[in-house]
């Protein structure tokens, strides 16, 4: 027992939850200290983060019990101390960041305030406290800090955001901080650049950061050491180059063969003729131009990736194909006939060879439905497609083609997880058989090893039913094995173009490039490359 | 994303498949105080349903021997446990006459203006702007005419019958529906599933019964037992003010206003209808926030899990 | 905010337009004025020469073009019983009416937002149920019982307060107390759920993370958060209030608009009718603007 | 919330509200049902601007005796005679001061009556000399003549009336209204507060009461109980349920509730069938019960302190047996009696009056009848009490109240009963005859004329169905001495109010 800054013993903590008790973390270790990064990894409900709501008294209690252990704080149980010392201690001491800043910051005060607050609960005066938050903000790169103090949380974009917080947390100069899921909600330039800042200022300060992440490429990125979680307990521990290339745990193997972007690229054989082409689509917001003459074709049985990060217009193009929104001008060829110039019945009828996967399938599925009923209403409106009489025994095959069974028919869809409910969507889209799916950003809000599975799952499918994908990502390595081909947009245009071979070989834009070198790769010796050259392209 | 990260939708419950009514019944048990509610409010009904067919007769014989005959006395029979009005009409037997008028009004107006209100709100929600800004606009008339002044115009030209009181009371409240469900609309519409249904090429009239309605029902249904109380209270009030129902039909809100003279000499007299409508509109609102948990499929796990407080 | 408040200027005068105009007509569906006015044993020439002088004879039509003539001079024409101008009257009593809602609202707010937090922040503990039981049963009581049992109770009986009328503040503690009680349950409700709600937000942790202690939390946190859905309950019940509160004016002979209304909607004295509708729309159209204020004051996101 | 302070504040309550309703001496608060609209003198004949302005600001020329029976009395005027059959004079009283100071002459009077009969604003007075050609004719300042056609031999009577104004005042309403009485309208504020103060240069006697506040609560318990608590003197209206305590008056009230028969529809237009109306309510069941004790049987619409009310007139008996027997004789002639009649009451017309309908309906219902009863508002009520009545309607019993407290049932006939009358429901030559007889006789003769006519109505013609004579319930405070007369309803004389 050597004296860690930090050191969780035995914890077990355990919620009463609707399923009954829940065993949230069971008798977990872990340690940390000064100037080091430990990386705790773990997929949703893997229970990585409990231990760090634990160290700051987050746990609210019911529903929630700590039932065993310690944790050492310099040498002090922080369970056993007295609220108000480890008031004190929050903040002061060790702080937290959190996933999604936008609603970890509070929306109606001035996010000066809400700095400098940090200071104010530790009895400081309000002009140092001020003076400390401009600084900080000027550190962790808030242009304009003076004027950025009245600023509200909903004035700066999400990355600035989570800088905010940063800066939030590092106000009395902890000795410790806590970062759960810092750049989960981030596009990959910004994740790269947020990490970055997090690597310098543990440099400055020499403080210890507990880094909470679902990635492994974060883990390659900036952890000098990592613990692997999975169902509340640690299955492994060790240095990211250790983990990476001698796993010993099933799970980390899993996790591992999960990772995106290591697979075999495809090579596109010869060309269908094309089933979708879409000329000079324009879509403007009052002044601002979402997207600005895109073009491209989509042949039959292809896939067709489109990346780019928030607001490169990505999503708009599915929407305008959809017609979800009205196109403010340009053509979508259906087969030769322009989809945008449909009356409403005229397209309600073909919207059946078009189908859409949404991005979170907890939202896309009507909670008011069963299994059975979301599947089965394409049917319901599209008459023709199927007899009544057969829909049962049809809605029994899809399940058990998305990889879930006939029994799973009559639930509601609040009783599934997240991969088991994207499933569902993908089969309501089947039952239509259409030609194309169009599937927005369809696994990010996935796991990664869910993930994994859900795009075998369409890759199956594609091989086997022919249907063609307009897959929308914001990430490159996602699509490095599914995609036939690529587009890489940007502010609304595409900016290059090609097939995966073209574009991870040998990319021409240097858009596409910094995308590339922003992407995390769980390989560390791969990722200590990629942040080398991202630097040199930074520098440039 | 969540909390505390623990993945509560991992192990897939098997819920006892006792079919919907068994289910609603079970997690009404887990609730006291709204099983409670759900008991009285089923004996309310059955006095308005029955109570006129069996106990009229002895709801409007005047007996001026038995004037103002005091409560909990079963001298003079059961139905005068709770006393005697002015004419020595056993009160028991009068509140539960009278149910049938106060829940017939309440029910009518209730349920025409959710009809009516909730549909104009469907309307201005997913229709074109303009209809929906004509509507919202007639809303804020119906809202701003002083609901007195429609009384006494409706009862006047037409008759102060229980028919069109329900009219009055109900063109009054149809604004609250119309404008939630138009809010919800709004918001609901933009849900992915909304779109997906569209994707799937759904008529407008599918979407907004099959997809939109089922979400907002719960907080209409909600609006509705609260305002199930509202109007009782509204009708007692027309009473008071002269307009609304007269004798010699009864409602509870009439027997308040008639007792009311009397509150002095014989307090009983406004008292138990006061009482009757103090606790049916309690367990309408006990009622309304259980439905509002039990009919949510993602809240209704603090039902299940039984016993505990729930915010 | 100020393209919105034009918008809203308009779509409100629309509205009381119609709203001038079905009333006008309707309310001259309910009968003869005259029939009110005079004693029952008036001969049919006092009844002509009352119509005639009140202008009564024209038909309906010509009758309401010389009173929207009148409004845009803002005539509002005189009280065919008072022998005033209608305007006159009614803000006499309106001042009343403000007031009584002003005094009944802050209160409301007040307690309904320290209760309705406090029992939040104890969910499910004593305080809570104590404080949801009580303000039900006081919603639910009808008002008029209430009215008269507290001037039983406190005046007659106890002889603490006067039983009604104007005066001293002491005169304004059982109307108040009247009013108070359902609006209270109501906001109370609604404080207590959104205040739950917002004591769960993600921006409480990040506080409490940062060691801000716990009255902090609560009343500057997360009250003004969990104040958003709240003002437009408060803005609804106010607008109740400002269109008068017929009951307990009358119980306390109150002079508010709401007993005038009556009133004259009984007595068909049209033109305070109209009048007194313009003036309460006015008033409510003016509130609505300060509770948009509230909203963007409260919410800086509404305010870009 | 801690107890103590509580109480502690409770206890200051107490303290600082018996500060508060104490009153100065001199000083009266009446606290009345209804607010008045106007206070104008030629509105005075109605009751809540009468109980303010009559006798207190304006006064009349001649006053009838309500507390002795000293009949009509000199008040402006010190005498009258008829000069001719159709000619009545009036000598005036001197040294009379309006309370703007100006005096009171011939003019003034002539100028007053011109005031109420213009057509320019309507006045209520005038509805007493409608059908009356009267000319007021100036003789010297201080007498004047009243020319009528035809011969109004109660012109004194109807004089009592009219309330006398400066000859200045406009023809249109005022707000500030100027007279002879003792007392001015020193303060109205709208909606809560009337205060008379009394004025030095009254003619008379000067009154006790200095200062008058009237105050306006429409709920009678609150009135009644604004005089427990000591915050008013007198109420002169409450409620008979709230009359419980030893501060509370009974007087009557000069009402009368009656039950009017639309008798041109069948099957009321059956004098079998009215009579069973009558003998199928037990009048006297409601004495003591619903009705107040002291609350009389009615056999005239007027009330017995009348000229011709006819003490030989009996009240019908209770007898639903025999009603029935009548239904069947009538029924057995073909008159349809099991048709359903409406009986229309008006909601708050007085304290019990839903209750008293409900149970007349539900005997006569067990006499035989099919009685329907609707509850109406105001407005309703008038619609089936006055003509014209609607065309196609059925068989209408309209329950109303009747108030003449002015000794002469002229007042009351003409509308009541003549086949003209506004809210008859019959048509009888034999009644019509009467009442015009009885309005030109004088003396004697004229009483003899309505006492013939009181029984005709009741027996013969069976017009109506006559209930009670009601009473009226005053609550007065303990500070102060006043006895409720039978016209407390439509006069309150600040006068007669003294302190104890």
């Amino acid at each position: 027992m050597g004296n860690h800054l930090l050191e969780v013993r035995d914890l077990s903590v355990r919620f009463h939850t609707a399923q009954g008790m829940v065993n949230a973390v069971n008798g977990i270790s872990w340690h940390l200290d000064r100037g080091e990064t430990l990386a705790i990894l773990g997929e949703s409900g893997s229970g990585k983060s409990v231990s760090a709501s634990a160290i700051m008294n987050l746990i609210d209690t019911p529903p929630g019990e700590i039932t065993a252990g310690q944790i050492l704080f310099d040498g002090v149980d922080l369970l056993q101390a007295a609220p108000e010392m480890r008031r004190r201690t929050n903040g002061k001491r060790i702080s937290m960041i959190f996933q999604d800043p936008l609603s970890h910051l509070n929306p109606v005060y001035p996010v000066g305030w809400q700095i400098a607050e940090t200071a104010l609960a530790h009895g400081w005066t309000k002009t140092a406290a001020y003076d400390r938050a401009l600084s900080l903000m000027a550190r962790v790169g808030i242009p304009d800090p003076q004027a950025a103090l009245s600023k509200y949380p909903h004035e700066f974009s999400g990355g600035q955001r989570q800088r905010l917080m940063i800066a939030m947390a590092l106000m009395l100069k902890p000795e410790i901080l806590i970062a759960d899921e810092p750049t989960t909600a981030l596009d990959v330039t910004v994740q790269a650049e947020v990490l970055s800042l997090l690597e310098e200022l543990k440099a400055e300060t020499g403080m210890g950061l507990v880094l909470i992440t679902h990635d492994l490429g974060v883990v390659a990125d900036a952890a000098d050491r990592a613990v692997v979680m999975e169902g509340g307990r640690i299955v492994e521990a060790g240095t990211p180059h250790d983990l990476y290339h001698s796993p010993k745990h099933p799970y980390t193997q899993k996790l591992l063969a999960a990772a995106p972007g290591k697979g075999v690229m495809r090579t596109a054989g010869k060309l269908a003729p094309p089933i979708l082409e879409v000329h000079d689509l324009k879509k403007s917001y009052g002044a601002f131009e979402a997207l600005r003459q895109v073009g491209f074709d989509l042949h039959a049985g292809e896939t067709l990736a489109v990346v780019g990060e928030s607001g490169s217009g990505k999503s708009t193009i599915a929407r305008l194909v959809l017609r979800l929104e009205e196109a403010t001008s340009g053509q979508v060829l259906w087969k030769g006939e322009d989809l945008l110039a449909k009356s409403p019945k005229e397209m309600a009828k073909l919207r059946r060879q078009l189908q859409m996967v949404f991005q979170d399938p907890t939202q896309s599925l009507n909670p008011h439905m069963t299994v059975f009923e979301i599947i089965s209403e394409g049917w319901a409106i599209h008459r023709d497609i199927l007899p009544k009489s057969q829909w049962r025994a049809r809605v029994a095959e899809l399940l058990e083609q998305v990889g879930l069974s006939a029994a799973h028919a009559m639930r509601a869809p609040h009783q599934f997880s997240g991969g088991q409910r994207q499933r569902i969507a993908i089969a309501r889209a089947l039952a239509l058989e259409p030609e194309v799916i169009i599937c927005d950003e369809a696994v990010s809000a996935l796991d990664v090893s869910i993930q994994k599975q859900v795009i075998d799952l369409l890759g199956d499918l594609r091989d086997r039913l022919g249907i063609a994908f307009l897959f929308i990502a914001h990430d490159l390595p996602l699509v490095r094995d599914f995609a036939d081909r690529i587009l890489v947009m940007q502010k609304g245009e595409i900016v290059e173009q090609g097939t995966v071979h073209q574009i991870f070989d040998a990319a021409q834009h240097p858009y596409t490039q910094r995308l590339l070198y922003a992407g995390l790769d769980a390989d560390p010796d791969v990722q200590a490359e990629r942040r080398r050259k991202r630097r040199m392209l930074e520098r440039a | 994303m969540n909390d505390t990260d623990i993945d509560v939708n991992a192990p897939v419950k098997t819920a006892p498949r006792t079919g919907r009514a068994g289910t609603m019944l079970r997690l009404l048990w887990a609730d006291k105080l709204a099983f409670g509610a759900a008991v009285f409010v089923i004996v309310i009904v059955l006095c308005a349903t029955i109570g006129p067919a069996v106990l009229a007769d002895a709801a409007s014989g005047t007996n001026l021997r038995l004037r103002n005959a005091a409560p909990f006395s079963m001298e003079h029979g059961p139905l005068y446990i709770l006393g005697g009005d002015a004419l020595g009409r056993p009160l028991l037997a009068r509140i539960i006459v009278a149910a049938q008028n106060t829940m017939m009004i309440a029910a009518g107006a209730v349920v025409a203006s959710l009809l009516i209100g909730g549909f104009l709100g469907l309307v201005a929600g997913y229709v074109g702007r303009m209809t929906g800004e004509v509507i919202m606009r007639l809303a804020d008339v119906i809202m701003s005419f002083p609901s007195l002044l429609l009384a006494v115009i409706v009862l006047y030209m037409l008759q102060a019958s229980i028919a069109n009181l329900i009219l009055v009371l109900a063109i009054t409240r149809i604004p609250v529906y119309l404008r939630t469900t138009r809010a919800e609309v709004l918001e609901v519409r933009e849900r992915m599933f909304v779109k997906a249904a569209q994707v799937m090429g759904a008529s407008s009239r599918r979407i907004v019964f099959r997809h939109i309605l089922p979400v907002i029902l719960p907080t209409l249904l909600t609006i509705a037992t609260l305002d199930f109380a509202f109007v009782m209270l509204a009708e007692s009030a027309l009473s008071f003010l002269g307009i609304g129902i007269q004798a010699p039909e009864i409602t509870w809100g009439l027997m308040v206003s008639q007792g009311r003279q009397y509150l002095t000499s014989a307090w009983w007299l406004a008292f138990w209808p006061g009482l009757v409508i103090v606790l049916t509109t309690m367990s309408l609102n006990l009622l309304s926030s259980w439905m509002r948990i039990a009919l949510n499929p993602t809240q209704r796990w603090r039902l299940e899990i039984g016993g505990k407080s729930n915010g | 905010m100020k393209s919105m408040l034009g918008k809203r200027a308009v779509s409100s005068f629309v509205s009381l337009l119609v709203l001038i105009v079905l009333v006008f007509f309707l309310s001259r569906l309910t009968g003869d004025p005259a029939a009110l006015y005079l004693p029952i044993d008036a001969s049919e020439a006092m009844r002509e020469n009352f119509r005639e002088i009140n202008g009564l004879n024209d038909p309906v039509l010509v009758q309401f073009g010389h009173y929207l003539s009148d409004l845009v001079r803002l005539d509002f024409g005189d009280s065919l019983r008072k022998a005033r101008p209608a305007i006159d009257v009614v803000l006499e009593a309106f001042v009343w009416t403000l007031w009584l809602a002003l005094i009944t609202m802050v209160l409301v707010t007040v307690a309904a937002i320290v209760v309705g937090a406090l029992a939040a922040f104890n969910v499910g503990r004593g305080f809570d149920r104590v404080a949801s039981v009580f303000s039900l049963i006081g919603a639910s009581a009808p008002d008029f019982w209430v009215a008269i049992v507290g001037i039983v109770l406190f005046s007659v009986t106890l002889g603490w307060l006067p039983t009604s009328g104007t005066g001293t503040i002491w005169h304004w503690i059982l109307p108040v107390a009247v009013l108070f009680i359902r609006p209270f349950g109501l906001i109370l409700q609604i404080v207590r759920g959104s205040m739950i709600n917002a004591l769960g937000s993600a921006y409480v942790k990040t506080a409490r993370a940062k060691g801000v202690k716990n009255r902090p939390i609560i009343f500057v946190h997360t009250l003004r958060n969990a104040m958003l859905p709240v003002i437009t309950v408060i803005g609804d019940q106010a607008a109740a209030l400002l269109n008068g509160a017929v009951v307990v004016e009358t119980i306390f002979g109150f002079p508010g608009v709401g007993k005038l209304m009556i009133d004259s909607i009984l007595q068909r004295d049209f033109n305070v009718i109209l009048a007194a509708i313009m003036v309460t729309a006015l008033a409510i159209f003016v509130m609505n603007i300060v509770i948009d204020i509230a909203y963007a004051l409260l919410d800086p996101r509404i305010r870009t | 919330m801690k107890y103590s302070t509580v109480l502690a504040g409770a206890l200051l309550a107490t303290t600082v509200m018996s500060q508060a309703f104490a009153q100065e001496a001199g000083n009266v608060t009446v606290v009345l049902g209804e607010e008045p609209d106007l206070v104008e003198p030629c509105m005075a004949t109605r009751s809540n601007i009468g109980r303010i302005v009559l006798q207190n600001i304006s006064e009349t020329l001649t006053e009838l005796d309500v507390r002795g029976d000293e009949g009509l009395k000199p008040r402006l005027a010190v005498s009258w005679e008829m000069t001719d059959a159709s000619t009545w004079r009036f000598h005036l009283r001197e040294g009379v001061k309006f309370s703007d100071g100006s005096d009171f002459d011939a003019q003034d009077v002539k100028h007053s009556f011109d005031r109420a009969q213009s057509d320019q604003i309507s006045c209520e007075i005038s509805r007493y000399y409608e059908g009356i050609d009267i000319t007021p004719t100036v003789i010297d300042p201080h007498t004047i003549d009243f020319t009528t056609d035809p011969a109004q031999p109660i012109l004194p009577l109807l004089l009592s009336l009219l309330t006398i104004v400066p000859s200045e005042t406009p023809i249109e309403f005022t707000r500030e209204p100027v007279g002879t009485g003792p007392y001015i309208l020193s303060d109205w504020q709208p909606g809560r507060q009337i205060t008379l103060e009394r004025r030095d240069d009254y003619w008379g006697d000067a009154p006790e009461v200095q200062t008058a506040k009237y105050v306006f609560r429409s709920d009678p318990a609150v009135a009644a109980a604004m005089v427990s608590t000591g915050e008013a003197d007198i109420a002169p209206t409450i409620s008979a349920m709230d009359a419980t305590t030893d501060m509370d008056v009974a007087y009557p009230n000069s009402e009368t509730t009656y039950l009017r028969i639309d008798s041109s529809v069948a099957p009321l237009d059956d004098k079998r069938v009215r009579e069973a109306l009558n003998i199928g309510i037990d009048r006297d069941a409601f004495i003591g019960t619903i009705l107040a004790e002291g609350t009389q049987v009615a056999t005239a619409i007027n009330v017995p302190t009348t000229l011709g009310w006819n003490p030989d007139v009996k009240a019908f008996p209770y007898d639903p047996e025999r009603a029935r027997e009548l239904l069947d004789e009538a029924k057995a002639d073909g008159v349809p009696v099991d048709r359903e009649i409406l009986l229309v009451g008006r909601t708050g017309n007085f304290p019990g009056a839903t209750e008293t309908f409900e149970a007349i309906q539900s005997m006569l219902n067990d006499a035989g009848f099919n009685i329907k009863l609707q509850m109406v508002e105001v407005a309703e009520h008038e619609q089936y009490y006055s003509k014209p009545y609607v065309d196609g309607r059925g068989p209408i019993l309209v329950g109303a109240q009747h108030d003449n407290s002015r000794g002469d049932p002229v007042f009351s006939m003409f509308f009541k009963y003549d086949s003209e009358g506004r809210q008859s429901g019959i048509a009888d030559q034999k009644v019509d005859d009467l009442i015009a007889q009885a309005t030109a006789a004088t003396g004697e003769e004229r009483e003899a004329l309505w006492s013939e006519l009181f029984a005709y109505l009741h027996d013969d013609v069976i017009a109506d169905v006559l209930l009670f004579h009601m009473v009226g319930h005053a609550r007065v405070g303990s500070r102060v001495a006043f006895t409720p007369t039978i016209a407390t309803n439509s006069q309150l004389q600040l006068s007669e109010i003294g302190f104890r």
